[in-house]
């Protein structure tokens, strides 16, 4: 989106020339193009002159500004910045690719919640809260999506290792830390709720 | 938020395939395909348990041990009578909910005893809530969108439309590569690596390109008289080291005459 | 881009209503989310009703044209119509995926050894210190590279060329002359010895 980008001051140091129109256009392009999303460290090496952070998240927010309405958004996540297409699209995209990637099961979604909301845990604790073994099969499928790595072991017979979640599960569900995952239910409204 | 597939609406109930499993008839007729459906969509024991709670509206604070224990022991039966692999686990459970039961048949000993902290359901109704706690986390959880599943990240692609990248190379490399050479040469001992001026070596490729043409080219030309004397005799050094090597023609058509100098075979490709 | 879409005639058959800034922000979405191509026949599945070819073609070149001027381009290639970043923005986006440079093989580099300690030398002259056969491509590679060329040919049958490195090598390795490469005796003294 080219045109509308207005002046900045880009550093306080006045003796530093840096043209915004041309870095936000660096910056837009950067991001449609990466393939992950970029951190504020490596937007700033696209500027030639040093440039300070609050400048280009300036920029940023302006860009997201400009795709406000369009099929397509600019987003803050974990790691950094990226463009991800609005979720409303996703029927019309799904036109072209007919094969959607397969649901994940019930098991495998509840030993992530496990580890999203107790992490580390070992497996032992969370076959403890489920009250069924967790194969390593469901381990496994986490891993290999880069949702969970191994941070540690407990220091405890067996030293069991500890997981817990990655950045790139917080980015693949456009958050940008793990307080923004839907809050635990309340154990007391567990306890009222008697309806069906 | 976005509603994904799974029904959020009542995230309570027992969902199958997305459907509220409503009606679960405990003395009747039940189509055998349908309970393996069933019994195979819970999670464990705790997860049935949860269930009949659910479907039964027992309190979870008050569990009527006598009636939970009855009604599992039914699920198991069939589940045992349908040759449903059994998980150990549930099996561990209907001997923890008949211990919780007969526990309670017993009088209570100490009186000084806080009822709460004696009551033997405390700790299956901690383990209840925690994975019901969990549970609805991870239906949330699934509910969020999910990059790829309910959006797309945009990739423009980058066409690499420069000259294909051409390797460094440093003046460390060269070196470790003629070491490399040396080293193998020293183990074939027959081949000899001489030691040679280097310099001698530059001057005789540029005196040969100085002859690139084919012509005749005077003798003193071959000469840049402007580096003092030492490369003066470098250069002549090479051109006696070309001759011997015969890639140069040195002619004197009279004594004292002017000496010329030529590459023996001019170059026809160039 | 949105806002500037306008409003095309989508169709000869006046019952069929096609939201044209609708379909316009499909089309860019699905373009910018698409890792290959999308032919007219793909991209016309994304309209809810029939649209007839000339009709997105038209919004194709909208688009293409809304997208003049900025780091990004709508091209038509041999499959379809696909965007790419434009080749001016390559230096910034190198920035971020410095790619290692490819490195020249061992043949490669003991070949140039060879001629910028022994030149001139011949192709014979070469394969017999290397001890194996050198392939023309090797000697084709240095030559591409603008690092050796033929400065004669050897009075001998057959006539072999003469190799010797050029400037440009020199220039290439921040020499001045090729006395500045590590020097021979050195590399003798070390062969003498029984180091290595």
């Amino acid at each position: 989106m080219l045109g509308q980008a207005t002046v900045l001051p880009l550093s306080e140091n006045p003796t530093v020339q840096i043209d915004a129109v041309q870095l936000e256009k660096i910056l837009e392009v950067a991001l449609l193009t990466a393939s992950e999303p970029l951190s504020l460290a490596e937007l700033k090496k696209l500027s030639d002159a040093p440039v300070e952070n609050h400048i280009i998240e300036k920029m940023l927010e302006q860009l997201a500004q400009e795709y406000t309405g369009s099929g397509v958004e600019l987003n803050r996540v974990a790691n950094g910045w990226r463009f991800r297409a609005c979720p409303e699209m996703q029927p019309y995209l799904d036109r072209l690719n007919p094969q959607k990637p397969p649901r994940y099961s019930r098991a495998v979604m509840e030993t992530l919640a496990i580890i999203a909301y107790r992490q580390p845990v070992t497996r032992g604790d969370i076959e403890e809260i489920r009250g069924v073994a967790v194969s390593s099969q469901i381990l496994k499928t986490l891993e290999t999506r880069g949702w969970i790595d191994v941070v540690g072991t407990r220091d405890t017979p067996g030293k069991p290792e500890l997981f817990a979640t990655t950045k790139q599960l917080l980015d693949d569900l456009n958050l940008r830390s793990l307080q923004e995952l839907p809050p635990l239910e309340e154990m007391s409204s567990l306890l009222e709720h008697d309806e069906i | 938020m976005k509603t994904s597939a799974q029904s959020p609406g009542n995230t309570h109930g027992v969902h199958i395939h997305g459907q509220p499993l409503l009606e679960m008839p405990l003395d009747l007729y039940i189509p055998p395909d349908a309970l393996e459906i069933v019994l195979e969509t819970f999670q464990g024991p705790l997860d049935l348990l949860l269930y009949l709670i659910r479907k039964h509206n027992l309190d979870v604070l008050d569990i009527p041990m006598a009636q939970l224990t009855q009604q599992y022991m039914v699920y198991i039966e069939i589940m045992q009578r349908n040759r449903l692999e059994l998980a150990a686990e549930y099996l561990l459970m209907a001997a923890v909910l008949i211990e919780i039961k007969s526990r309670m048949l017993l009088p209570r000993l100490s009186k000084l005893v806080d009822a709460e902290e004696d009551d033997p359901r405390v700790e299956l109704m901690r383990r209840l809530l925690e994975y019901e706690q969990m549970k609805l986390a991870a239906q949330k959880l699934n509910e969020l969108p999910q990059a790829g599943r309910d959006f797309e990240l945009i990739q423009v692609l980058i066409e690499r439309v420069e000259a294909q990248r051409l390797p460094d190379v440093t003046v460390e490399d060269l070196r470790q590569a003629w070491l490399a050479l040396l080293a193998r040469a020293k183990l074939n001992t027959h081949h000899r690596v001489r030691r040679e001026e280097l310099s001698v070596r530059e001057q005789m490729t540029r005196v040969l390109r100085q002859l690139r043409h084919g012509e005749f080219e005077a003798f003193e030309n071959l000469f840049e008289a402007s580096g003092g004397i030492a490369p003066l005799v470098v250069t002549f050094i090479a051109i006696l080291e070309l001759a011997k090597e015969t890639l140069v023609e040195i002619t004197q058509t009279e004594t004292m005459g002017n000496i010329y100098v030529r590459a023996s075979h001019s170059l026809t490709a160039e």
